[in-house]
């Protein structure tokens, strides 16, 4: 596989949220804005990156059977390490994300990719493979929360553009879901077509 | 009636899937039967009870006594995926039938973020909860996860016998599904 | 390709164990390192706010280290910070809760100038609805203006029952969030503790 | 309080345009055409060849298993050949073609109408008598009588019902039955009841029938242990389930037979049939056709030699009307749609139904909107819209569950439907794919 | 001869039994339902004026729009305007709206309601969720302020063009949520409403179609009488609420409202006669429909007095939607003949 297809298959053919639904959690619970989506997206491609390599390095030395708890205890170091950082460099950030920063430790795509790439490839790969994958999902979520951030707030990374209130409910869970729905319909659609 | 209104908060009000968007993938993973709905229902509000006590537990008399708060979502994940394998192990034995019908979704569970988004809640100084409270909550929130499972697998099952367009068929429907369901737990709202 | 470590029982736990290890050496010292900007960034919160609510101050005295608890009942006490100019003491800023929000408990923070008046008011932490009870935020709405230099000790207690802070709807003069009174009436509660709070400073 | 089923139910309307058409003898046909599947169970064995002389009511073709019945010649004359004949079902079956030729009857026969209401046999040789003559339920089900007269052994009749309910809109056959033939019909229910040995028999006649209801109120009064039993209208009264739920109250459980509550049914015309048999010696050779429709010139009710073609008896009627759409062999509910005017009078035909074309076209499918009227009516207690969608999706394992095997096949969800789903067609075939998973599974 | 014979025969059309069908048609139970909500459609008009006709006119009219272009151009569809099930959302969905409710709004409602509500899951028979109700809630958690604004009734007589230019004033309901929050007692708060005869015919705060019980009630006698719906959805909501509030009120009156008051209030007698006994949402045995009738009328209850909405039928109704496929998998009509487990 070129580094360039490694690169590009977390943006569409592989797309952690529209293609491999992983990951929902955050991709629901962090859009209410376009800014939020970004962040989480970049603050998990983060530790996807990071994981990836550091799994990729010491995967000949882990023995099977530990596997998973050793691959836990490596992302959940760089989550931890996000959240601190956060906290004390990006506090406002940190204050809306909350709870979904430590979560990013149980998100399905990590895992899987530490699974299923970085277990198998080399560092530079894994590293090209995390980055590819984590701004496919910063992507998707990016283009969430622009949609309900416009249809719910009536603007976009908070710039204001329409007048008015929006359809608050597309900042509650409910809009989450059905945007979600209806885009995931959508990407089904246009790449079939391609 | 403190208690009450906990439970009541975290079944309906805070369900964890419709308003909280905690363990979204298992909810779409695990619903396309309500038999597998319930099976899994039971393993969570299993799991998730005893892993909020332990890592209750835990926070108490340990990171918070050594000032390692910073130690907590690597202590909890582990303690979590260690629990799941204990569940499994016990379930292999106690009742095979049990194991064959959630034996796949049993390590699904360790990714269910939900059980470690509740085991942290349960910890957040500005709950101040009892441990106690850690355990109802953590005991209503899994049967609020259930809740919310069962009713999205009944709908789901429903769907396979309806006439869903092309394009909506499968993963979308289920979404629009899901939204709608949450717009109608949006009534509790403001119980309390 | 170096061949892959066997599952030994020794192996696993040794592996385990130095991941382990190297996993909080490192955590460790993100932490070490992170301590210090994190207090600060709170600090910097408390501070913005503690400006926005009350006058300009001398600087020279330190609100935050010369804070003190003022008790409202048995175990409900609310944070004071004191600021002085010129010597005198010029505001005071007060931390104040409320469990009747919308979702929850919130946090805003009061100003109040010695005579008994609201400088200013700031949403600390609140989980109101977005779109509705999160208008009391200045960034959302200028609903909260209201309360800008309102003349508390001067406001007259329609309905008798001793609170001065109320939305019309309960014979106050506060005019509620559209949509939003219970958010309203909650922001109003909390105001009202921070007077208590205030009042027993002033004795 | 009339009494009834509780259970679904519908009330088409009745259209019984032939109720007050005496029972008239169709002319002897040329030619007629004898199937050797006329009843439930297996084929009967042609017992003649070509060129063979034959009299009516000489046995032609024998019970060809246990679950089976004798069958004997309807007229005198030739076999003309052994071929095999489209007949109710639109299949060839194998059938014994006779040509014709006068009126030669079997000796033994007693071809007066006397009523010989007297008769001292045991319970043993009237059904032996049932047996030989042929009888199969001439409701419409052809289930061979006499096995309905032997209960298993752990079993005991207790009450022997008549069924006298003609639900089915149109057919006017047994009603005429009961008005003409009303005291032979009688003693063949006393002979029935000797041969079950039950101390009590039931009539079940619906209320449309006052005449009929009057008019064997004061012949029952001679006779022991008959009672009338008037019911209220509605369908599917006569299927038997139905029927001993109106009558005695008791439901028969899923997948067993009546006698399991200690009843057993029997039509009005198989009664009539086992006083021929018995009293008279007369094998069932013939029975009774409402011809109908509106558009019939006459219709009317007629006594006909099995065997006859359709087209015969429409003839007799008026000919076939120039708007016809469909030929029904049966009632409008639970009857056979014929593609060809051939096909013979056989033990079950109770009526020919003309449908002109309005009536028989099939309307446009709609989707289905739930409105549940399908789980109202259904007399089983089923859910109809269900069973279809899992036929449709081929979820024949559910189907099962959701007890597709229970359904009588009375049409009533598809009659009421207001979207015109086709319900019973895929019910039908839910049942076909589960019996042949159930006979699969046996053979394991 | 021969020939002849076989050629008409051939024309002969052959098919499975029952060759007879009843004269159910959905048209004509869609068109039972329009005629049923006549008499609440005059009530409406004649208390909220011309504003009442051009929320419903709106929401009719884009209901159908949208039915028609989604069905033709994006589902690829037959037509399935002539059913009436759009006109029937479309005049529910303006019945739980405001009077004064800005025209743009009910457009968004009826296409929430038809397109995201009805059409995505396939279209009539297949949607889990009453549309109409989805489009009501999604307006009121979208636009809490316009969907809250509700216009005092005068009579048409009164102020024919009274659109735009509205006083408005809470919804009984509404008052009632003030009250209890207040530790208001019942008899100062009856003070402040409309009597029970007011009430009844509809001169009070509300959405277009709620606030006439009789209107509502004569609509239910006709649907009953025409066989369009059985009594067991309406009549479990509403005797489930008189009975709830009714024990409430016996314990603490001071502190509770009547069973009157709640049955007679909000949009109970609207979504307990004409939303909940939806068809298509609602379960199908008797027994399944009680118990989603039973269900609804606690949730209602529950969701007016304890909740953060006034009135809780809509809600209420659709949690339980959410019930119906779990119902009708566990509660089936009783099976002739069934064995004892």
């Amino acid at each position: 596989m070129s580094k360039l297809k490694i690169f590009t298959k977390g943006f569409f053919a592989e797309n952690a949220v529209f293609v491999m639904l992983l990951g929902l959690c955050p991709t629901l619970g962090t859009t209410t804005s376009a800014l939020n989506g970004l962040g989480m997206g970049l603050a998990t491609t983060f530790v996807l990156v990071m994981s990836n390599v550091a799994v990729s390095l010491v995967k000949n030395l882990i023995p099977d059977k530990v596997r998973i708890p050793a691959f836990i205890v490596i992302i959940a170091t760089f989550v931890t390490i996000v959240e601190l950082s956060m906290q004390a460099y990006l506090p406002d950030l940190y204050a809306v994300l909350g709870l979904f920063i430590p979560l990013i430790v149980v998100n399905c795509i990590i895992l899987g990719r530490a699974e299923a790439f970085a277990s198998k490839n080399n560092a530079l790969d894994s590293a090209i493979d995390g980055l590819g994958m984590g701004l496919g999902f910063a992507m998707a979520l990016t283009m969430l929360g622009s949609i309900r951030e416009i249809l719910g707030s009536g603007s976009i990374f908070n710039m204001k553009i329409y007048q008015g209130d929006g359809a608050l409910v597309f900042v509650l869970a409910p809009g989450a879901f059905i945007v979600l729905g209806y885009l995931i319909a959508l990407v089904t659609k246009l790449t079939k077509k391609a | 009636m403190e208690y009450i209104l906990l439970i009541i908060s975290a079944i309906f009000v805070n369900n964890v899937v419709l308003a909280q968007f905690l363990g979204i993938c298992p909810f779409f993973g695990v619903s396309k039967q309500v038999e597998t709905a319930l099976g899994m229902t039971g393993a969570v509000i299993f799991v998730m009870t005893i892993a909020t006590v332990v890592t209750y537990l835990l926070q108490k008399y340990v990171l918070d006594v050594f000032g390692i708060q910073y130690m907590q979502t690597i202590t909890f994940i582990l303690i979590i995926a260690s629990l799941v394998q204990l569940v499994e192990i016990i379930l292999k034995k106690v009742s095979p039938a049990l194991f064959q019908a959630l034996g796949i979704f049993l390590p699904l569970i360790t990714t269910n973020c939900a059980v470690l988004g509740v085991a942290i809640l349960a910890v957040r100084p500005d709950y101040n909860f009892s441990l106690l409270q850690s355990t109802i909550f953590a005991m209503s929130t899994a049967i609020g996860f259930g809740l919310a499972l069962v009713l999205f697998a009944g709908l789901r099952e429903h769907m396979e016998l309806a006439d869903i367009p092309e394009g909506m068929k499968g993963v979308p429907i289920a979404f629009i599904t899901a939204g709608l369901l949450a717009l109608a737990f949006m009534g509790f709202s403001g119980i309390a | 390709m170096a061949s892959k470590t066997k599952s030994t029982f020794v192996n696993m736990v040794v592996v385990l164990f130095v991941i382990s290890a190297l996993a909080s050496t490192a955590l460790a010292f993100v932490y070490q390192a992170t301590k210090e900007p994190i207090a600060k960034a709170k600090l910097e919160i408390k501070k913005k706010a503690i400006a926005q609510v009350v006058p300009e101050f001398d600087t020279s005295y330190n609100p935050i280290e010369n804070m003190f608890k003022i008790a409202l009942a048995e175990g409900d006490s609310l944070e004071c910070y004191p600021t002085k100019k010129g010597g005198d003491f010029s505001g005071y800023a007060i931390k104040a809760n409320t469990n009747k929000g919308f979702a929850g408990e919130f946090w805003i923070m009061v100003g109040f100038t010695p005579d008994g008046k609201i400088y200013n008011t700031a949403v600390l932490e609140h989980h109101e609805t977005p779109g509705l009870g999160d208008k009391m935020q200045k960034s959302k709405s200028n609903w909260s203006e209201q309360f800008t230099n309102l003349d508390v000790p001067n406001i007259k207690d329609i309905d008798g029952d001793g609170i001065l802070i109320e939305v019309k709807k309960d014979q106050g003069t506060v005019d509620a969030i559209t949509a939003a009174t219970i958010s309203s009436r909650a922001f109003c509660d909390a105001c009202e503790r921070a007077y208590t709070a205030f009042k027993k400073i002033k004795k | 309080m009339l009494k009834t089923f509780t259970k679904g139910g519908i009330h088409p309307p009745e259209n019984k345009l032939s109720a007050d058409k005496k029972i008239k003898i169709l002319p002897i046909p040329k030619q007629v055409f004898i199937p050797v599947s006329q009843h439930i169970g297996a084929p009967a064995k042609v017992l003649v060849k070509k060129n063979d002389l034959v009299k009516v009511g000489q046995l032609i073709a024998e019970q060809g298993g246990f679950v089976s019945a004798n069958i004997h010649s309807p007229v005198s004359g030739k076999v003309f050949k052994i071929d095999n004949v489209t007949d109710t079902s639109g299949y060839k079956r194998q059938a014994i073609v006779i040509n014709v030729d006068g009126d030669e009857w079997d000796d033994k026969i007693d071809r007066s109408s006397n009523l010989k209401k007297d008769f001292d046999l045991s319970s043993e040789e009237i059904i032996k008598k049932v047996q030989e003559a042929g009888i199969v339920g001439l409701g419409g089900a052809t289930f061979p009588s006499h096995i309905k007269l032997m209960p298993p052994k752990d079993m005991v009749a207790e009450v022997l019902i008549i069924n006298g309910v003609e639900c089915e809109p149109y057919l006017t056959s047994d009603h005429r039955l009961m008005l003409e033939k009303a005291e032979e019909m009688l003693v063949g229910i006393q002979i029935l009841m000797k041969a079950l040995k039950v101390e009590k028999a039931f009539i079940g006649i619906e209320n449309n029938k006052q005449d009929a209801i009057e008019h064997l109120n004061k012949l029952v009064k001679s006779y022991k242990g008959i009672d009338v039993v008037p019911l209220k209208v509605q369908y599917p009264q006569g299927g038997e389930k139905q029927l001993i739920k109106a009558v005695i109250d008791r439901e028969v459980p899923s997948g067993e037979l009546p006698i399991s509550v200690g009843a057993v049914v029997h039509n009005v015309g198989t009664a009539f049939a086992v006083y021929e048999a018995v009293q008279k010696n007369k094998p069932l050779i013939e029975r009774v056709v409402t011809v109908t429709g509106k558009s019939v010139k006459s219709p009317g009710n007629f006594l006909v030699r099995l065997g006859t073609p359709v087209k015969e008896l429409i003839e007799a009627s008026g000919g076939l009307p120039e708007d016809t759409g469909k030929i029904i062999s049966g009632g409008p509910m639970m009857g056979k749609a014929l593609n060809t005017m051939d096909v013979p009078v056989v033990k079950g035909t109770s009526g020919i139904l003309i449908l002109p074309k309005e009536e028989a076209k099939r309307r446009k499918v709609k989707p289905c909107i739930r409105c549940a009227k399908c789980v109202e009516v259904c007399p089983m207690g089923l859910e109809p819209f269900l069973l279809m969608t899992l036929a449709e999706k081929s979820m024949y394992e559910r189907s099962e569950k959701e007890d597709v095997m229970d359904c009588i096949e009375c049409g009533s969800c598809s009659y009421t439907c207001p979207s015109d789903r086709p319900l019973l067609d895929y019910i039908r075939l839910g049942k076909n794919q589960v019996g042949a998973m159930r006979r699969a599974r046996s053979r394991k | 001869m021969h020939q002849k014979n076989n050629k008409s025969m051939s024309k002969l059309i052959v098919s499975l039994s029952p060759h007879q069908l009843g004269t159910n048609s959905v048209n004509k139970l869609m068109y039972g339902v329009l005629i049923a909500l006549l008499p609440t459609l005059f009530v409406s008009v004649w208390f909220f004026g011309l504003g009442a006709i051009i929320v419903i006119l709106t929401s009719v009219l884009s209901a159908v729009i949208f039915e028609f272009l989604i069905t033709k151009y994006v589902l690829k569809r037959e037509n399935t305007i002539t059913d009436g099930s759009a006109v029937i959302t479309g005049l529910l969905l303006a019945f739980n709206l405001p009077s004064s409710l800005p025209v743009w709004l009910v457009i968004i409602g009826a296409f929430v309601a038809i397109v995201v509500a009805k059409l995505s899951f396939g279209g009539l028979g297949n949607n889990p969720f009453n549309p109409a109700l989805i489009g009501r809630v999604f307006l009121l958690i979208s636009w809490p302020v316009q969907m809250t604004s509700w216009p005092v009734p005068s009579p048409i007589s009164n102020k024919f063009l009274g659109y735009t230019d509205v006083t408005t004033g809470a919804t009984p309901l509404g008052k009632l949520a003030e009250a209890m929050r207040n530790g208001e007692s019942m008899t100062s708060f009856f003070e402040k409403i409309p009597n029970y005869t007011q009430m009844a015919i509809g001169n009070m705060g509300g959405s277009l179609g709620e606030v006439a019980a009789i209107a509502l009630i004569i609509g239910l006698v006709y649907m009953l009488m025409k066989k369009i719906i059985t009594w067991h959805i309406p009549v479990s909501i509403l005797g489930t609420v008189a009975i709830f509030t009714g024990i409430l009120w016996l314990v603490n009156p001071v502190k509770y409202a009547n069973p009157m008051f709640h049955l007679l209030s909000g949009g109970l007698l609207l979504g307990a006669i004409f939303m909940a006994t939806d068809y298509v949402t609602s379960p199908m045995s008797k027994k399944g429909q009680i118990i989603f009738g039973i269900g609804i009328g606690v949730l209602t209850v529950v969701i007016r007095l304890w909740g953060a909405f006034p009135e809780g039928v809509s809600f209420a109704i659709l949690i339980m939607n959410a019930f119906v496929p779990i119902i009708n998998m566990y509660i089936k009509p009783k099976r002739f003949g069934e064995k004892a487990k």
